[in-house]
């Protein structure tokens, strides 16, 4: 069970003190690593692409990204005439806020002393870590609906309902892959998860989650979580080419810089929560000197290295399309999320019991992939019960409810309505 | 400390809130949304007497009711929605082709 | 199975077989055929019955004993003594001639089967000896009965046989909670569950309870019979309901309610019985004068007839709560009486239904030139119901009166008033229907052989009661003396000091 | 040690995420403010209309989401419930053993058929359907019309 | 880690329930067919297959049935026990309930599918008929408040869909919506009132309930007095007990009409079997604060069901407010709060579940040849129908008669017993009111007969549309039906005169239903 000792028992100034310290730096950090982060990417990208990419604003351009920044605070804050002013305000704080908290629960180092008292290098390490992770997760889902349900124009609502039904489905895998490390460490904690990894395999390999849950967990979460943060290539949220900006389309000025800002340190939040769920976390090789830092370092190395994936992702992937999106999300992902999951507790409990699971598994695999292919012939068939996100008929005249509209075309009418 | 008896009052007046609203509100979805408020004023009683009591059970009797309110949650939009495909109105006083 | 179990399981075999003689319309006589014979079966087993019977003997006699409902204590108890014995040759005779006498239904099998039905309740009710078993007998035969009226009768039929079936059901219902309740309190005093009658005659009551129990007892009873002021369903009835369904409902189903007086009233309370008297005895003198002031001013024959039958079982009524050896007797043979001149005066009604169309007395008159042996039947009748000597109804109505008189004499004198009341409106009516000019100039056929047939044996048994009442008075004789003693031994009961009585006695302890 | 200092020292790993929690509203307040300083203000009604690519806007746009989403958002829920459950038996499973991986897998068992009978259903499918349009929907309803009315 | 938190945490081992799956096999097999259904048509590319899936569901049905039986045979041998950590009751009323409850659900099934499913034929209601009744199995098995409610919920919510199946111009998901809203009102009161009875008693278990209530003197206590208040009104509002009856009329009217039988059975036997586990069982002690409220609820209802009904013009709601005066009769069942109370309820509740489900069925049938759908159903719809299909009239009239409480049928058998039961507790008044209701209440069963077999011509104004529709009904059905559609009339008449057999059989030997309901012993 997590907690972090500054915390346990009797609560002093010194140890307030130490807290708000901790939490000023982070602060400062991931601003910091925000603004470096951008440039990273820019650079990596444009380097991928025969570019040369920002250069003007400090040594190599790394200033670019507070330029930018600074300049959205002189722009016009434009508010949209239909909009619902209270929920357009709310919106990016929805956003910004559970990005920032998320972070919080990521292990940087060990143990350290401060002052005489002893503290983990994390920000908070609350008994049920994780479940923050996904808790914040589910709120920004809120910024992202409410951004562009309360924009009172098109583009943005059809980005954010294509965000939220993106960012549920992917959220249910991820959950899942979640489970199978929290299955091994039997706690929910971040920190346990990491002092649960250390230690090596026949002395050199790690005893990361990632290779004792057999890789395929981290497969689905990192796919899981790209999704989750609508990066590329799962960013239909933002697709330029159908929907200008996505739900921040009518969103300026340093509103839209929150967007932006909450959008990158999701990003590298998650790249630290997957070191920390299967990378070991702080863990790795200590040469016996300087004892705090070279976990920091390790930290640092493996989120970047995972930064920089994102980045490649983003520049060597295209875009799915929305279908195959949602397709590879519940039909793929989830299942086999859910049987991985199952395959590991079976394993924990008994060898035969694991594999007993396993042919279980591939058995519901075949049934499942039957009842894939029956709904594919089915629709052949007859129409599908309900009509379809995509359909531009919501864009309809009609202040009625889009389901209505949607009641129009002679095959739903069909199925459901019209056969009296 | 806040006493236990706060949050079981203010447990007891978001479940009255709810129910004035179910009772009251002409609106399906509101309606709908009260009856969420109360199960959720529940779950703060619940939690609240298993504070007071130390006793585990208040606390996994949330997770039934949580199922439960989502299973309610599902089947409710899914009415609601069926419904509503063919009328325009969320009001309550427009669905009344049954009566006596 | 004894006799008895037979009387009540071959109707009921017979309601089971004509549902599936499906015959061609060509073929319904069949089905009628089928069902006069079933009831021609009853009535030799009836015969039978009274052949076996011995005379004098006192108690029940051929009784079959079961389990039934075995957990709630409920029997298939049958037993019959004198009372019952005639009451149910009467009830046999009477649905031989309403079976017989069915005609113009167009859907012959339903007829046929619920009156099938409705004999096996009619008979399960006399001869019950379970108060539930009763009670449910006596509750089946309304939903027969229901049908009859409502499916074959004339136009508004249908309301009539609802409020006919809710009143009734009404009355029932707290007939229901009064068996239970001296069930329960019998079980609390003996922890014996039985719904049997002669061992429920023992139970000790407060006077209170007693009371409570007596008038939910005689609710349902006043009702079916009719007394007066419950009687309003009942001329509607009469006039609504096909003619072989009024025959059964006028003749058998309302001595459905005074033999449960007789039965159940007396057996059971005795002293309170003897102690309300007053009240029975001034609802009958009222029902008896009521009844004829409002068939005298009434028009429709078949409301005149209810209304003189709601007088006539005034009389009954009276006779019972005489409690004197000749009122109950002279009330049991006028049940039988009333059940042959009433069937009588119906089948007759029909006829004269048949001819003209109407029931309406000022629209009809002057069928006495075309149809002199209706005419002839009819005044037979009316006399007999009129109490004229040398009739049966005399002989009932004397034995009441005389026995009345003995112990409750004002009572009686008033009553006398409606013996008087009643001959003048039924000869009112009479004049009416067969002495005036004919309103339309039509003729009008004479009774048919079939006809005949179907008066004939009631116009004889009319007068044979009338000059020679022996068989049937010493049939019921140990019976009506034993229960009159009875309640004359019975104390009265005296009101307890506690004025929970009821509670306190039901529930020793079950509930503070 | 009593329950509620025990309590007390749970409720203490909150502190951090409280204060940050705090430090980030007051980011994003103060961000807002300093923009609404320093930016200029020039409203014109072509910048308050929704963004249409520079058309003018003719149609009000929906007011609700599509009935796709409603179904979406219902069978998440049955995952999130799924989830539910199944952290706490994750975080208990080493005590729990075979007796807890047969419940849940049972319990899987259940979603899992579910999840097979939505698919087979095309529920969870999201191809653009071709549109079949075998007689426009006004000479349906006109024919149907009067049974319904008739029906009553 | 800290040595404190470890002691918080306190790694107690966890105590892992023994699972008695004889006790959980009747809800196991009922679910479990349930999923086999679902699993079937997942893989079948053409899943319109009705009787295919009423099948399996019916042997599903069976082998709960088999499986319920089979526990109160061991309860008889081996006496009543707690099961799954005292979540559920291994006893002789659970048993019982769930044998009832797969009677109902036979039924139900064999006339349900005929109908609502003729044009979708998809394996929704089978499914969902077997998961409610494995909710009410579960009601009547709860040994605790919680399972209680996750019982209620499973029935309830299965319901709401299968009242929403579509039927006429939408008002099956009207009656939907207002049974969901209302339902889950309910739903939320009557937790409410668990959490109180939790907060006063310490436990949701009704053992450990009972044994606080009779160890600790806590009379006045407001917050248990609440939490019984509240449980009795939600359980009142699922039963449909007047006050809260708003809902039934309404849902009863635009439910389809073979589904409202099923509902109307499902429903009242679950939370009848809740009530009286609740009450009679664990809150048995506190009968004289419950007492009088479970009274009134009684009262009310009986009345409120028979006078209302009168002014009805609609068959189905009709037989709506009829159902509120029999939760009255039920009521008083519970009310005894006795041993014969509880068998009375038990037999009450039983017999007209399966009463009822026949019932529904033979008006579904009537709608059938009239050429309707299971939608609205007024008198006029029904006038006349002796004379075209006097098989089905005569059925529905008998089961009308039936629920009227005609003898010979177990209609006349559970009032019998529930007013004994009331008597023998000392309050004849309310038998008396009790059979008053009844006598109203037979009034307007026989308004439906007396249409059915209506030669009234005085008051059957049939609207001319109305009855050009019933030609073309009539013409529709006539017209050469599809041997499946045979078959699935043929099934339904099957359940509808397994229904009415059973009322009839059981009324004139009531041994086998007696014996059963005795051996209904709460633990």
């Amino acid at each position: 069970m997590g907690a972090d000792p500054l915390l346990v028992g009797h609560i002093g100034w010194i140890d307030v003190l130490i807290v708000v310290i901790k939490v000023v730096v982070a602060f400062a950090a991931m601003m910091v690593s925000v603004l470096l982060a951008i440039w990273v990417e820019r650079k990596v990208i444009s380097d991928m692409q025969n570019r040369i990419g920002p250069n003007r604003a400090g040594p190599f351009g790394l200033l670019q990204s507070l330029a930018d920044g600074i300049k959205l605070f002189f722009k016009e804050d434009l508010i949209p005439e239909r909009s619902d002013r209270f929920i357009f305000k709310l919106a990016p704080y929805l956003s910004l806020v559970p990005a920032f908290l998320t972070f919080t629960i990521v292990p940087i180092g060990g143990v350290v002393d401060l002052f005489g008292h002893r503290t983990e290098l994390q920000v908070a390490d609350p008994p049920i870590g994780i479940l923050l992770l996904l808790a914040m997760s589910s709120i920004s889902v809120y910024g992202v609906m409410l951004a562009g349900w309360s924009s009172g124009s098109k583009y943005p609502l059809i980005g954010s309902v294509r965000a939220s039904a993106q960012m549920i489905s992917y959220e249910a895998a991820m959950g899942l892959s979640i489970a199978a490390v929290v299955l091994v460490t039997g706690s929910l904690s971040t920190r346990d998860m990491v002092t649960g990894q250390l230690g090596t395999y026949l002395g050199f390999i790690p005893h990361w989650n990632l290779i004792r849950l057999g890789v395929i967990p981290f497969v689905i979460f990192i796919v899981a979580i790209t999704a989750e943060v609508n990066r590329p290539p799962f960013d239909l949220v933002e697709a330029e080419q159908e929907l200008v900006g996505g739900f921040h389309t009518e969103y300026s000025s340093i509103r839209f810089a929150l967007f932006y800002l909450a959008e990158y340190l999701n990003t590298i939040t998650m790249s630290a929560i997957m070191v920390t769920l299967f990378f070991g976390g702080p863990d790795g090789p200590d040469p016996h000197v300087l004892h705090w830092l070279w976990p920091i370092v390790w930290f640092l190395v493996k989120t970047s290295i995972f930064f920089v994936i994102y980045v490649w992702f983003r520049a060597a992937l295209p875009r799915l399309r929305y279908d195959q999106l949602m397709d590879l999300g519940w039909k793929v992902l989830i299942p086999v999320s859910l049987l991985w999951l199952l395959v590991v507790a079976g394993m924990r409990a008994s060898r035969v019991l694991g594999f007993v699971l396993l042919v279980l598994g591939l058995i519901a695999a075949g049934v499942l992939l039957r009842a894939i292919d029956v709904g594919r012939r089915r629709r052949g068939q007859s129409a599908p019960v309900l009509p379809d996100l995509m359909d531009a008929s919501m864009l309809g005249p009609s202040p009625i409810p889009a389901m209505v509209e949607e009641g129009s075309t002679t095959a739903e009418e069909g199925d459901d309505d019209g056969r009296a | 400390m806040i006493p236990v008896s706060w949050y079981l009052i203010v447990g007891a007046l978001l479940f009255g809130l709810g129910a004035f609203g179910v009772l009251i509100r002409r609106n399906v979805l509101v309606m709908f949304m009260s009856i969420e408020l109360m199960l959720n004023a529940v779950n703060l009683t619940f939690v609240s007497y298993a504070r007071a009591l130390n006793d585990v059970g208040g606390e996994v009797a949330v997770f039934f009711v949580l199922v439960v309110a989502a299973a309610e949650v599902v089947v409710g939009l899914g009415i609601i929605v069926a419904l509503f495909r063919r009328r325009a109105s969320v009001t309550i006083d427009d669905i009344a082709r049954l009566k006596g | 199975m004894t006799l008895l179990d037979w009387l009540v399981a071959v109707p009921v075999i017979g309601a089971l077989i004509v549902p599936m003689m499906a015959l061609p319309r060509e073929q319904a006589w069949l089905v009628r055929a089928f069902g006069i014979a079933m009831s021609i079966v009853e009535l030799g087993i009836a015969v039978l019955l009274a052949v076996r019977f011995h005379i004098g003997a006192p108690g029940f006699q051929d009784t079959q004993d079961l389990r039934w409902m075995g957990a709630l204590g409920v029997h298939w108890y049958l037993g019959a003594d004198g009372i019952s014995l005639v009451l149910v040759i009467m009830t046999a005779v009477l649905f031989v001639i309403a079976m017989a006498a069915i005609k113009g239904v167009t859907d012959v099998r339903a007829y046929v089967g619920w009156m099938l039905l409705l004999e096996a309740a009619c008979m399960g009710s006399f001869v019950s000896l379970d108060l539930l078993l009763f009670f449910v007998f006596f509750e089946l035969s309304l939903v027969p009965a229901y049908f009859l009226i409502a499916d074959f009768g004339f136009l508004g039929s249908g309301r009539a046989a609802i409020k006919f079936f809710v009143y009734t059901f009404a009355g029932s219902a707290l007939l229901l909670v009064g068996i239970i309740a001296l069930v329960v309190i019998h079980d609390h005093q003996t922890g014996n569950l039985t719904f049997a009658l002669p061992a429920l005659e023992h139970t000790r009551l407060a006077a209170s309870t007693s009371l409570l129990l007596f008038l939910a007892f005689t609710a349902a009873f006043a009702v079916k019979t009719p007394i007066f002021p419950f009687h309003t369903w009942s001329p509607d009835t009469y006039a609504k309901a096909p003619i072989p369904a009024v025959v059964i409902v006028a003749g058998v189903m309302a001595k459905l309610g005074s033999y449960g007086i007789v039965r159940f009233d007396l057996g059971l309370f005795p002293g309170t019985s003897r102690q309300l008297a007053w009240l029975m005895l001034t609802l009958a003198v009222a029902g008896i004068l009521w009844g004829a002031i409002v068939a005298a001013g009434e028009r429709h024959l078949g409301r005149l007839v209810g209304y003189s039958s709601l007088s006539h079982m005034g009389f009954i009524v009276l006779g019972i709560f005489a409690f004197s050896t000749e009122g109950l007797a002279g009330s049991v043979l006028q049940m039988v009486n009333h059940g042959i001149y009433t069937a009588a005066m119906f089948l007759l009604l029909g006829m004269i239904y048949d001819r003209s169309g109407t029931l309406d007395a000022s629209r009809l008159g002057g069928l006495q030139r075309h149809a002199p042996v209706l005419a002839g039947a009819f005044t037979v009748v009316v006399m007999a119901q009129a109490g004229l000597p040398g009739l049966n109804g005399f002989v009932g109505e004397f034995l009441i009166l005389v026995g009345t008189f003995v112990t409750h004499r004002w009572w009686a004198v008033v009553a006398v008033a409606g013996v008087v009341g009643s001959a003048a409106y039924l000869l009112w009516a009479y004049q009416r229907v067969f002495h005036r000019a004919p309103s339309e100039d039509r003729v009008v056929h004479d009774l048919q052989w079939r006809e005949v047939a179907l008066i004939a044996p009631l116009l004889a048994i009319i007068v044979f009661l009338g000059v020679y009442p022996r068989p049937v008075l010493s049939a019921i004789d140990p019976a009506t003396s034993a229960i009159v003693a009875r309640a004359n031994r019975a104390p009265l009961p005296v009101a307890s000091s506690t004025p929970t009585a009821v509670v306190s006695t039901l529930t020793p302890g079950v509930r503070p | 040690m009593s329950d509620i200092e025990l309590e007390r020292g749970a409720m203490a790993q909150y502190l951090p995420i409280g204060i940050l929690l705090i430090i980030g509203v007051l980011f994003g307040a103060g961000s807002f403010l300093a923009s609404g300083l320093l930016g200029p203000r020039r409203p014109h009604r072509a910048k308050a209309a929704p963004y249409e690519c520079g058309i003018v806007p003719r149609v009000d746009p929906p007011e609700r989401f599509p009935v796709r989403f409603y179904l979406v958002a219902m069978i998440f829920i049955i995952f999130d419930i799924e989830i539910v459950f199944l952290y706490p038996y994750a975080a208990a499973a080493g005590s729990l053993g075979t007796f807890g991986v047969i419940e849940v897998a049972g319990f899987a068992v259940v979603v899992f058929v579910a999840f097979a009978y939505l698919v087979s259903n095309g529920a969870l499918d999201w191809v653009p359907r071709r549109r079949v349009r075998a007689h426009p929907p006004e000479v349906q309803r006109s024919l149907e019309a009067p049974a319904r009315a008739g029906s009553r | 880690m800290n040595v404190l938190l470890a002691s918080i945490v306190s790694q107690t081992p966890i105590v892992l329930p023994r699972i008695s799956y004889l006790t959980i096999g009747p809800a196991l097999v009922l679910f479990g067919g349930a999923l086999v259904v679902l699993l079937v048509s997942a893989l079948l590319v053409r899943a319109r297959r009705p009787e295919l899936y009423r099948w399996l569901a019916l042997v599903a049905v069976a082998g709960e049935i088999v499986v319920a039986t089979a526990g109160l045979l061991h309860v008889d041998a081996h006496g009543a026990s707690l099961a799954v950590a005292g979540a559920l009751a291994s006893d002789g009323f659970g048993f019982v309930v769930a044998i009832i409850v797969g009677a109902a659900t036979l039924v139900a099934l064999l006339i349900g599918p005929s109908f609502v499913q003729r044009e979708h034929g998809g394996p929704e209601y089978a499914a969902l008929s077997l998961i409610a009744a494995s909710g009410a199995v579960v009601m009547g098995q709860a040994n605790d408040l919680l399972v209680v409610f996750l019982g209620l919920e499973i029935l309830s919510i299965s319901l709401y869909v299968l009242v929403g199946f579509r039927v006429g111009d939408g008002v099956a998901r009207e009656a939907a919506l207002k049974y969901f809203l209302m339902g889950g009102f309910a739903s939320a009161v009557l937790l409410y009132g668990i959490a109180l009875i939790y907060g006063a008693t310490g436990s949701t278990n009704l053992v450990r309930i009972e044994g606080f209530l009779a160890a600790d003197h806590l009379i006045h206590n407001g917050v248990l007095l609440g939490g019984i208040a509240l449980v009795l009104v939600g359980l009142g509002f699922k039963v449909a007990a007047a006050p809260f009856h708003a809902w039934s009329p309404d849902v009863y009217q635009g439910a389809p009409t073979s589904v409202t039988g099923f509902m109307a059975a499902l429903a009242k036997i679950g939370a009848f079997a809740a009530l009286v586990r609740v009450f009679d069982g664990a809150l048995a002690s506190q009968a004289s604060l419950w007492g009088p409220l479970v009274a009134a609820l009684a009262v009310a209802s009986l009345a409120v069901g028979a006078f209302f009904a009168l002014r009805q013009r609609d068959v189905k709601r009709m037989l709506a407010y009829s159902s509120i005066n029999h939760a009255g009769f039920i009521l008083l069942g519970v009310y005894a709060a006795s041993a014969v109370g509880i068998r009375a309820a038990l037999l009450y509740v039983g017999t007209y579940g399966i009463l009822v489900v026949g019932s529904f069925g033979a008006l579904s049938l009537a709608q059938w040849v009239r050429g309707l759908d299971e939608g609205l159903c007024s008198l006029d719809d029904l006038r006349g129908l002796a004379r075209e299909h006097p098989a089905i009239a005569v059925t529905l009239a008998i089961t009308l008669v039936a629920q009227a409480g005609a003898p010979f049928t177990t209609g006349f058998l559970a009032k019998f017993a529930v007013v004994e039961a009331v008597i023998a507790a000392g309050e004849t008044w309310i038998a008396i009111v009790a059979m008053l209701s009844a006598a109203v209440a037979a009034a307007f069963y026989l308004r439906v007969v007396l249409a059915l077999y209506g030669r009234d011509r005085e008051s059957s104004v049939v609207p001319a549309i109305a009855g050009a529709q019933v030609e073309d009904g009539r013409s529709a059905v006539t017209q050469r039906p599809s041997p499946s559609e045979r078959v699935a009339v043929a099934t339904a008449w099957g359940g509808v005169v397994l229904s009415v057999g059973a009322t009839i059989v059981l009324g004139v030997v009531p041994t086998l239903v007696l014996s059963l309901v005795g051996r209904a012993h709460i633990l």
